[in-house]
């Protein structure tokens, strides 16, 4: 685009690049002024751009467009703006008008982008094509169309998608169900690993916050996240059992000690050693993976998982020095770390703090668990067990305690079952599986005989009122009950283990590390603290975030740059879920979630296996078809990969500018009549009932199909009709007006077919046929001599065959009434046009008047064309009354006139 | 082939052909005039006679904004070069003429591959 | 046929006979569930042209009306066909049926 | 021109970040280019359109003072501009500058076959090198434009025309042939869709022009003679007392407007009281008469019979067979005009398709409203109107009762005459522009340049090019003072260079080139002792039709010159793949 | 020959004016319904039924005489018998009535009750005062007997200090809120349909019926009163499943009820192609108009079952407790 300077004032601000409006900029450059044209698409060239051939001359559309299209590209007169959009328009005291625009982002670099398109093929993501009238697909990552101006390509992005925004630890799912849907399942691993290590724990262990947003949840169901990440991470991890890469070859030469190595250290790590640092985990326990590793029962997440996940880690230099405690920060300092990441999680269980709590068979959980996972699991076989607890941690011991042979597993939880922290599958799945949910009891002694727990004393316990954790408790006591167990596990909180550090380092009462909540920076600089530490007790994809956001502020650490001053995620805000799912209801069949297959409840309960098996190749991609693509872009970053010229800008953002303009020119064009709303004509419902411009694409050269074909089974259409004033002249749907193009356009339309299609019957069931222009009454006797069959009646309705012909009703008003019926294969609705009323939202300080009928007024329209009630203000072609091209384009020049002599009057400043 | 197109219009179509990555022979080459009604016959004899097996002239068709009768006028070319080949012992069908228009990227491949063909299928050029 | 074009205001003394909207599309007798070829647009257009003998000859067709308004509702004049048939039937009530009283 | 053997050319070839060079082995094509005679400079760029390899083209133009410069990269559309100007910031004369394609009619066609690309892309590049060794600089043509304007007709479109001209400090001869100013509309009352009253609003107009100290109105007056070019013409009134008037103007334009069509008598009646013309009805409302009388007879019903002269089949001989725009709505509104004055007249409308197109629907619906009737004929069976007993009787088969006769007893009846075009022929000669089938002046181009006519600086506007109603007339009025204003504001305009040129030395001057040139820009000149053609570069559009009828090739485009197009045959031939 | 429309006609009017009905069933018979249900007298607010489900099996019983006259020569009688009508009814003559079938539609009001008691509805019942609104004379263009009527009925309201109104069924609805404002100065009720009140309530299903129907739009609430989404939203929560008929909605298909008493035949055409319509979709019909539910009800084939939408909602919402 031509690059006048956009810091000046202009002549002329023209709103909407259609035909009209470069029409008017040409002209109004051509005489000397300076034109601003501002245009909302990615493109100039309006609807023209998107017809076949014009009438009446049938010359190509295209052909007209395209050097007008240029000359607004290349002209020195005129700056074009695409993919923006005017904000507000105020009038200056000084005269002349103050404009604020917005430039949407396209997330491309225009100045670097060649226009090559080979972002295109590589985009996982497919879009309905507004070119196309959405008859076929394009991708989210496109060029408007082949002969756009500028010829740049664009990303469609409507905002993040709620799973990606939602998950704490940065992972990108619609990014990766995108690649999967594609097929692409190593690309897709890839991507995740980008954003996250530890894939494997992810796609068994997590809770995946990601699924309780998707919008498909709010239908039919949530998309299976977790199981798609585990299909593509097992796939994966079968095809490639070592990492596909080697440490980084260019080293900062710093050296940062990272203590615990659970969730938060191991992504602080891998992402530390990505960026070139020397990293050593220093792990207390005799094996690395903290509480992945101790927390978790392997039916949940097996160990060979962990493992290969840890390679990830490892594969990039990481040091893994085990059973090495840490007494004190400053020591590591000595030893020649630069920096210190604490991530020693949390190892400590709460006790019960009731009397008995300290008998024997009375556990906590992180040690019972322990155990467990290092199969020295203490004997519960065909005893009763009480788990004390709501929250996960209950859950995985209560289910570890069935599996380990208990005879009755109780879950004592002092509030209501809604209140239970833990998620709503996990204590479904328990109590399948067979746990008992005691709800509303606390514990209130702990019985023993002989120092061995013999029975839980339990008396009634209930909030007072209200949702949420923070609700006070009411003992009742009127409730009492005495439970027979032979062993009680405290799921009741965790402690952080960061007391060897207290006076070092601010801690709060709680035991978690003050750490600024941005940086994670600690009291000392160099030591920056995340996961448990910080949180208390998280999940790992909260742990993970914590790892990742630390790395991120340690390396700037590292490298002497200012930690503030930067954000560190910056993602687009999240879509509307709302939004999308009503969208999605109106067109799309339902589609049913994909559940993944489990063992039958006695299998499962009998061994730590795995109970639920994964995905199959069918399943997971069935799964990933079910995504509705929310934020459109998946932001899966395949785009990035492909483009040569290294265009793709993922983190832009909407410009905006504020500019003058003594003038302002409204050419805001018309918008068409949405056919949905004449439900009669079954638009929408029916595949084969479709638009005038839909049909205009269909007999394009460009043509998605590349053929004349109907879209619901893609035979050529035999017997054609055209049902005029589809939404004009109809008081049923508020617009009494004639849309004056649609007869023409039909006709046109009817003899393109004719000529692609000599054999076909084609009909044109009419009120009026208004042939009213130069040519046009010449041009209807020519589609009547191509035996094109005239119609006077207007359709009444359209009903569907068995075989998706069409029965279109209409009364044979001249041939002596009555209903008739014919059938068609094909029908074309010619929609009529609408005004747009988006320019009189513009101008906050009164808009220009507009007439009953909701088109900007010209006030003296026989002497004083394009002139609207404010001075200053134009507006040419359809924006003021439905035109066809060669008045649009007669209108548009003679508002360039009168802007001509408005800028010129008498008086007026330069 | 030699094509002769045209600055404003059937490059445009030829590009598309080319950005829509729609294969046609790397044997078929392009000069770009302003208008098809420009093209002098003389330039048609020259192409063949310096080895080209065809031209063909992507004319502008109906939609040329330089003169309203382009097709004809290109026409009256296309009728004068093929005589001129004939005359020199050419066989008059190594130039062809088709209206391509800014989107016609399919009917410009057609046409080179049936004027390949057809070529391809005729006898080896005779120099007269 | 001969026109009168003072038959329609003798209708309006009945009730409010209005059919000056329709602009002979033909959608009101296409949806006629009765499939009634006459009604409602070639009668309204003979009432509207002075044809009273059309009125009187199609007393059967004018009460058969469901009054369903499935015509009314498509009608892009905005015809109000319904409350026409009903001025039709009052008007045959008191010139043909001899119910001036009812 | 200088010897292309002694030229110093530069050549870029683009890689486009692969979309060329994963096909067409670059680096080869440059090798081959710079092997060329006269090159001095080759270079591979992975993104030539880039700043830093404009900036290393724009070093080397300077460096190695080129006087040429070929870039292979993507399609002209893309970048012909973006690299003509980096020629201009180098100093080099943008037309020495070629683009040669060598991503869409190259790299991005023959993907399957590399080998097939590199060779066709070496044989562009060397064409491309071939012409611009052959290149000469050129210059826009310049023409000094006077700030004139000549309006050639005084009704409404040219009255607007010349005040909006005026307004752009424009000087204007408003011409009107007649002894008044104001056209048809001047006889005319209440002018749809806004009630305004056509005697007022021209009155208004004329009383303007009267206040405007730089519009010259000459009434009674013709337009006799026309020479010059765009910007400058000389030419020549003639006054009805017979003065010649010379005058020189940057631009014409023509406001002629139309005449209403007469029927024939006994067209429909036409001849026998109580039957008239839609016109006459609106002179007659005009004067807004209470209660509604013509002719001495109270009007209590009214029959219009539309499409009169409209819409006629072309085989009858009367040649209208254009529809003409603006008839349903006026007469639409007519009717409600004759509403406002007495309700109770009935009123049937005899029409074939009602055209009130947009927004004039509402005229129609307005029509309804009062009450008005409307019965279809077909062209086939059009209503008869006879007398009987002195009084009108119209019979119509109606086509919306499936052809049922109708038969009305009106007291008046109108005929709906559509806009015939006025008698052209004497200014078709002096201004040399043309007249389409329907009679009407014909426009280049009804999209891309409705207003302008083949002849640059002259436009039509108005009902001389079309039916039209005012607001429409006006429109097109002011669509040509913007293409005027264009022309003239500046005092100048610069106009593309690549033009025709003729060698006198090889024309021989057969006057085809003449024929054949669309634009009337080939002159007869005296050369020596011969007489040759030369192209005035500011008519001619370079399109070329001269080029392929001259005998001699003695003419031919600039940048497409003879020798240019064949060496570059040559350079394609000898690289064939 | 059909029956005379002129006799049959004026018998309506005649008893509209003498009788205050279309078709006068007596105080015991219209009020029975609401036996043992402890309605309270009045009220600003009522549930006003017109008359119209009462009347129902009336007119099934005219119609199964009438459907014997059509096409005969013994409609030569019905001169004779309105001029006798005037002087005695004659209407329970015609409309002798099953005890069952009654039994069967008042249950349709019972139900209703019991929907507008679960969402918490306050209301009371005229019984002897719960007059027939008119919709019949109306729709045949009786205007000058229906103006007499409407003022009466007004004065009935207006005696018993009704200000709101809960309809039951399309035709009576359309009478209060659309005709009569228009034919009687003052007229001032606030008219809703007991479907549109239930609506708003947003009432929980206690027993959701997990079943598929298709569902029939009665004119006058689809086109003439807006009433399209209330019976949507109820048994969309009652857990039906409805699948839309080709012509549903504002584009529904007459059930030809309303030319059941001057045409049988034709009517019972349309609404055998409404069936037809309807059974292409779903083997069971939901109706909320007690005249689409009688002649539809009719013109079923045994494989096509016709449902009240009240028999569904308190299925669902009102579940009988076990």
């Amino acid at each position: 685009m031509t690059d006048v300077p956009a810091t000046s004032g202009y002549d002329v601000l023209v709103i909407g690049a259609g035909v009209g409006g470069m029409e008017s900029a040409l002209s109004l450059g051509d005489m000397g002024f300076k034109v601003l044209l501002v245009e909302k698409e990615a493109s100039v060239g309006g609807r023209m751009i998107l017809l076949s051939k014009v009438f009446p001359t049938l010359d190509c559309a295209s052909c007209i467009s395209t050097p007008k299209m240029a000359a607004v590209g290349h002209h020195p007169n005129v700056r074009s703006l695409v993919y923006s959009e005017v904000d507000e328009i105020t009038a200056r005291p000084e005269g002349g008008f103050s404009v604020r625009l917005t430039q949407k982002p396209t997330f491309v670099d225009a100045a670097k982008c060649t226009g090559c398109s080979l972002c295109e093929p590589v985009c996982p993501v497919p879009v309905p094509d507004e070119f196309n009238y959405d008859l076929a697909g394009r991708r989210a990552a496109h060029i408007a169309f082949p002969q756009a101006v500028p010829k740049k390509a664009v990303l469609s992005r409507r905002g993040t998608s709620p799973c990606s925004f939602t998950c704490p630890a940065g992972v990108k799912p619609h990014g990766y169900i995108a690649l999967v849907r594609a097929g692409k399942y190593d690309e897709a691993f890839r991507q995740h690993l980008e954003d996250a290590p530890l894939v494997g724990v992810l796609s068994r262990a997590c809770y995946a916050p990601c699924e309780e947003s998707c919008t498909r949840a709010d239908l039919e169901g949530t998309v299976s996240i977790r199981g798609i990440k585990r299909f593509m991470a097992d796939r994966y991890y079968a095809a490639h059992p070592e990492p596909e890469y080697g440490p980084p070859k260019v080293l900062s030469g710093k050296k940062v000690a990272i203590v615990g190595s659970g969730p938060s250290g191991l992504t602080a790590a891998f992402f530390l050693a990505k960026a070139g640092h020397t990293v050593t985990i220093l792990e207390s326990a005799a094996e690395p993976g903290g509480m992945l590793r101790w927390g978790i029962p392997s039916y949940r997440l097996p160990k060979s998982v962990l493992e290969r996940d840890l390679k990830n880690i490892t594969a990039l230099g990481v040091q893994l020095h085990t059973g090495v405690k840490v007494g004190s920060l400053e020591a590591l300092r000595s030893d020649g770390y630069d920096a210190v990441f604490l991530a020693t999680g949390t190892v400590g269980g709460r006790t019960l703090g009731v009397s008995g709590d300290h008998l024997k068979g009375v556990y906590d959980a992180v040690g019972f668990l322990h155990d467990v996972n290092a199969d020295a699991p203490p004997d519960v076989a065909g005893k009763n067990v009480a788990v004390i607890g709501g929250g996960n941690v209950a859950i995985d011991c209560a289910r570890s305690a069935l599996r380990l042979g208990a005879k009755q597993v109780y879950l004592v939880y002092r509030r209501s079952r809604e209140e239970m922290p833990a998620h709503a599958w996990e204590i479904r799945d328990a109590e399948e599986e067979g746990v008992h949910l005691a709800c509303s009891w606390d514990v209130d002694q702990v019985v023993g005989y002989d120092g061995r727990v013999w029975a839980l004393e339990l008396v009634g316990s209930s909030s007072t009122g209200g949702k949420g954790r923070k609700q006070a408790l009411a003992r009742d006591e009127s409730r009492r009950e005495t439970l027979p167990v032979g062993a009680v596990i405290a799921a009741i909180g965790l402690t952080p283990a960061t007391s060897p550090f207290s006076t070092e380092i601010a801690r709060a009462a709680n035991g978690t590390v003050k750490a600024t909540p941005e940086t994670l920076q600690t009291s000392l600089p160099y030591v920056f603290a995340g996961g448990d530490d910080v949180l208390g007790p998280s999940s790992i994809a909260d742990s993970m975030g914590q790892g990742r956001r630390a790395a991120f502020y340690i390396d700037r650490y590292l490298r002497g740059v200012e930690l503030s001053g930067t954000v560190f995620d910056d993602p687009l805000p999240e879509v509307d879920r709302a939004q999308v799912a009503a969208e999605a209801r109106t067109d799309a069949p339902a589609r049913l979630p994909v559940p993944a297959p489990r063992l039958a409840v006695g299998d499962r309960i009998a061994s730590f296996v795995d109970f639920e098996a994964g995905l199959t190749e069918e399943e997971a991609r069935a799964n990933a078809n079910r995504c509705l693509d929310c934020g459109i872009c998946s932001e899966c970053r395949q785009c990035v990969a492909a483009c040569p010229a290294d265009a793709i800008d993922l983190g832009m953002r909407a410009r905006h500018e504020t500019v003058t303009a003594r003038s302002v020119v409204l050419a805001t064009g018309f918008s068409p009549f949405d056919a949905r709303q004449k439900p009669a004509y079954g638009y929408g419902r029916l595949p084969n009932v479709i638009t005038g411009p839909q049909m205009d694409r269909i007999l394009a050269p460009t043509r998605p199909f590349n053929a004349v074909v109907r879209p619901s089974d893609g035979k050529t259409p035999s017997n054609v009709a055209f049902v005029l004033c589809t939404g004009s002249r109809d008081d049923q749907v508020g617009n009494r007006l004639c849309s004056r193009v649609c007869c023409m356009y039909s006709m046109k339309q009817a003899q393109l077919l004719m000529g692609s299609l000599p054999l076909a019957d084609v009909t044109i069931y009419y009120i009026d046929i208004r042939a009213f222009g130069k040519g046009y009454e010449e041009f209807y006797r020519q589609t009547q001599g191509m035996a094109v069959s005239f119609v006077k009646g207007k359709v009444s309705r359209i009903e569907p065959t068995d075989d998706q012909d069409l029965l279109v009703h209409y009364e044979d008003v001249e041939g002596g009434g009555g209903e008739k019926v014919a059938r068609h294969d094909l029908v074309v609705l010619a929609v009529g046009l609408l005004p747009n009323t988006g320019a009189l939202k513009l101008f906050p300080d009164g808009a220009p008047a507009s007439d009953v009928h909701a088109y900007i007024s010209e006030p003296d329209e026989e002497l004083e064309p394009g002139k609207t009630s404010l001075a200053g203000v134009f507006v040419i072609g359809s924006a003021t009354a439905v035109r066809d091209i060669p008045d649009t384009i007669v209108h548009s020049e003679a508002a360039s006139a009168q802007v001509a002599a408005f800028l010129k009057r008498p008086g007026a400043k330069a | 082939m030699l094509v002769f197109s045209t600055n404003a219009i059937s490059d445009m179509g030829i590009d598309l052909a080319g950005s829509s990555h729609l294969d046609y022979a790397a044997s078929v080459e392009v000069i770009s005039v302003p208008c098809s009604s420009g093209i002098h016959p003389e330039w048609i004899l020259r192409a063949i006679r310096a080895g080209f097996d065809g031209v063909f002239i992507a004319a502008d068709g109906p939609e040329c904004s330089y003169v309203s009768d382009c097709v004809e006028r290109t026409g009256r070319v296309v009728a004068e070069a093929q005589a001129l080949l004939e005359k020199s012992g050419y066989d008059a069908g190594r130039l062809k003429m088709a209206a391509i228009c800014s989107v016609c990227a399919e009917p410009f491949v057609h046409h080179m591959r049936q004027f390949g063909d057809a070529l391809a299928s005729a006898s080896a050029p005779a120099v007269g | 046929m001969k026109t009168d074009p003072t038959f329609v205001d003798t209708l309006r003394l009945g009730g409010e006979f209005d059919a000056r909207m329709c602009m002979n599309c033909g959608v009101c007798t296409a949806l006629c569930p009765l499939g009634l070829e006459i009604l409602p647009r070639k009668l309204f257009r003979r009432v509207l042209l002075g044809d009273h003998t059309a009125v009187e000859g199609q007393e059967t067709t004018i009460f058969s009306c469901l009054l369903c308004r499935l015509c009314e509702q498509n009608c892009p004049g905005g015809v109000h066909i319904a409350e026409n048939v009903r001025t039709l039937r009052t008007y045959l009530n008191r010139e043909v049926h001899g119910l001036a009283e009812a | 021109m200088t010897d292309e053997k002694s030229r110093r050319i530069g050549v870029v070839v683009c890689q486009c970040g692969g979309n060329i060079s994963d096909y067409v082995d670059t680096e080869k094509v440059r090798e081959a280019a710079s092997h060329e005679p006269g090159v001095v400079s080759t270079q591979v760029q992975m993104f030539a359109c880039s700043d830093a390899a404009q900036q290393d083209a724009i070093r080397e133009i300077r460096e190695k003072k080129l006087d040429g410069i070929v870039v292979c990269s993507c399609s002209p559309k893309l970048h012909l501009a973006t690299f003509r100007a980096m020629a201009e910031r180098a100093g080099l004369n943008p037309y020495e500058y070629t683009q040669v394609n060598i991503r869409e009619q190259c790299s991005w066609a023959h993907t399957h076959d590399p080998a097939g690309a590199t060779a066709k892309a070496t044989g562009l590049v060397m064409a491309g090198i071939a012409r611009t060794a052959r290149s000469q600089p050129l210059e826009p043509i310049r023409v000094e434009t006077l700030p004139q304007a000549l309006v050639l007709g005084a009704g409404v479109a040219g009255l607007r025309s010349a005040l909006a001209l005026s307004d752009l400090g424009i000087s204007v001869h408003l011409v009107e042939s007649s002894d008044h100013a104001g056209g048809q509309v001047m006889r005319w009352g209440d002018l749809f869709p806004h009630d305004k009253v056509g005697a007022e609003l021209v009155a208004s107009l004329v009383a303007e022009v009267g206040r405007r100290e730089n519009i010259q109105l000459y009434l009674g007056t013709e337009l006799v003679e026309k020479s010059g070019r765009v910007g400058a013409f000389s030419v020549r009134l003639r006054t009805f007392t017979g003065d010649q008037i010379p005058l020189k103007v940057g631009a014409i334009v023509v406001a002629t407007g139309f005449e209403p069509y007469t029927p024939k008598p006994d067209e429909f009646g036409y001849g026998l009281p109580g039957v008239i013309t839609l016109p006459e009805l609106k002179e007659a409302l005009a004067r807004r008469p209470k209660p509604l009388v013509y002719g001495g007879r109270e009007i209590r019903s009214i029959a219009y019979i539309y499409c009169v002269g409209s819409r006629q089949s072309a085989d009858d001989g009367t040649g209208h067979a254009y529809c003409s725009r603006y008839c349903c709505s006026a007469t639409s509104h007519i009717s409600t005009v004759v509403n406002g004055l007495d309700a109770s007249v009935k009123q049937y409308h005899l029409f074939r398709d009602v055209r009130t197109y947009g927004k004039y629907e509402a005229l129609y619906e307005s029509a309804l409203r009062g009450g008005s009737l409307f019965l279809r004929y077909g062209e086939e069976a059009p209503p008869v109107v006879r007398s009987q007993d002195g009084a009108l009787v119209v019979q119509v088969k109606d086509r919306l009762l499936g052809g049922e006769e109708v038969e009305l007893r009106p007291d008046l009846v109108v005929l709906v005459t559509g806009m015939v075009p006025r008698d052209n022929a004497a200014l078709t000669r002096v201004l040399k522009i043309p007249v389409g089938q329907d009679g009407f002046f014909r426009e280049v181009h009804v999209k891309l340049r409705p207003v302008e006519t083949v002849v640059d600086g002259v436009f039509i506007v108005g009902t001389a090019q079309g039916p039209k109603n005012v607001a429409e007339s006006v429109q097109s009025a002011l669509a040509a003072v913007s293409k005027a204003g264009a022309l003239l504001l500046k005092g100048y305009v610069d106009l593309d260079p690549q033009v025709a040129k003729v060698d006198p030395n090889l024309c021989v001057w057969c006057d085809e080139c003449t024929k054949a040139c669309p634009y009337g820009a080939i002159d007869r000149v005296a050369y020596g002792d011969k007489e040759v053609a030369e192209v005035n570069p500011i008519l001619c559009k370079g399109e070329g039709a001269c080029v392929p009828v001259c005998p001699k090739q003695a003419v031919s485009v600039l940048g497409y010159t003879h020798e240019q197009v064949t060496s570059m045959i040559d350079a394609l031939a000898k690289e064939a793949v | 020959m059909p029956v005379p429309i002129s006799a049959t006609l004026g018998m309506l009017g005649d008893n509209l004016r003498k009788r205050r009905s279309a078709l006068p069933l007596g105080r015991r018979v219209s009020t029975a319904w609401a036996r043992g249900l402890d309605l309270p007298h009045g009220g600003s607010t009522v549930l006003y039924t017109g008359q119209m489900w009462q009347m129902v099996p009336a007119i099934n019983a005219m119609s199964r005489q009438l459907s014997k006259y059509e096409n005969s020569r013994l409609t030569g009688l019905f001169g004779f018998a309105r001029t006798l009508n005037r002087l005695v009814n004659l209407t329970p003559l015609l409309a002798r009535t099953k005890a069952s079938e009654r039994r069967a539609y008042n249950e349709r009001l019972r139900n209703i009750v019991r929907l507008l008691r679960a969402a918490g509805v306050e209301f009371g019942y005229l019984y002897a005062d719960d007059v027939y609104a008119g919709g019949l004379a109306h729709d045949e263009g009786l205007d000058r007997a229906l103006e007499e009527h409407a003022r009466w009925v007004w004065e009935v309201f207006r005696r018993n200090g009704v200000r709101r109104v809960i309809t039951v069924d399309p035709h009576t609805t359309n009478m209060l809120r659309s005709v009569f404002p228009k034919l009687v100065p003052g007229f001032s009720l606030e008219v809703r349909s007991y479907l549109e009140v239930l609506a708003e309530k947003r009432l929980t299903a206690r027993a959701p019926l997990e079943r598929t129907a298709t569902i029939h739009d009665s004119c006058v609430y689809a086109r003439y009163e807006n009433v399209v989404e209330p019976p949507r939203t109820l048994l969309a929560g009652a857990g039906v499943r409805l699948a839309e008929p080709e012509l549903s909605g504002k584009m529904t298909f007459c059930c030809g009820g309303p030319i059941e008493m001057l045409f049988p035949g034709k009517s019972s055409e349309v609404a055998t192609k409404r069936i037809n319509q309807l059974k292409a979709v779903d083997s069971r019909v939901v109706t909320a108009c007690p005249l689409c539910y009688a002649n539809l009800s009719r013109a079923a084939p045994s494989d096509v079952e016709i449902h009240d939408i009240s028999d569904y909602l308190v299925e669902a919402y009102c579940p009988v407790e076990a």
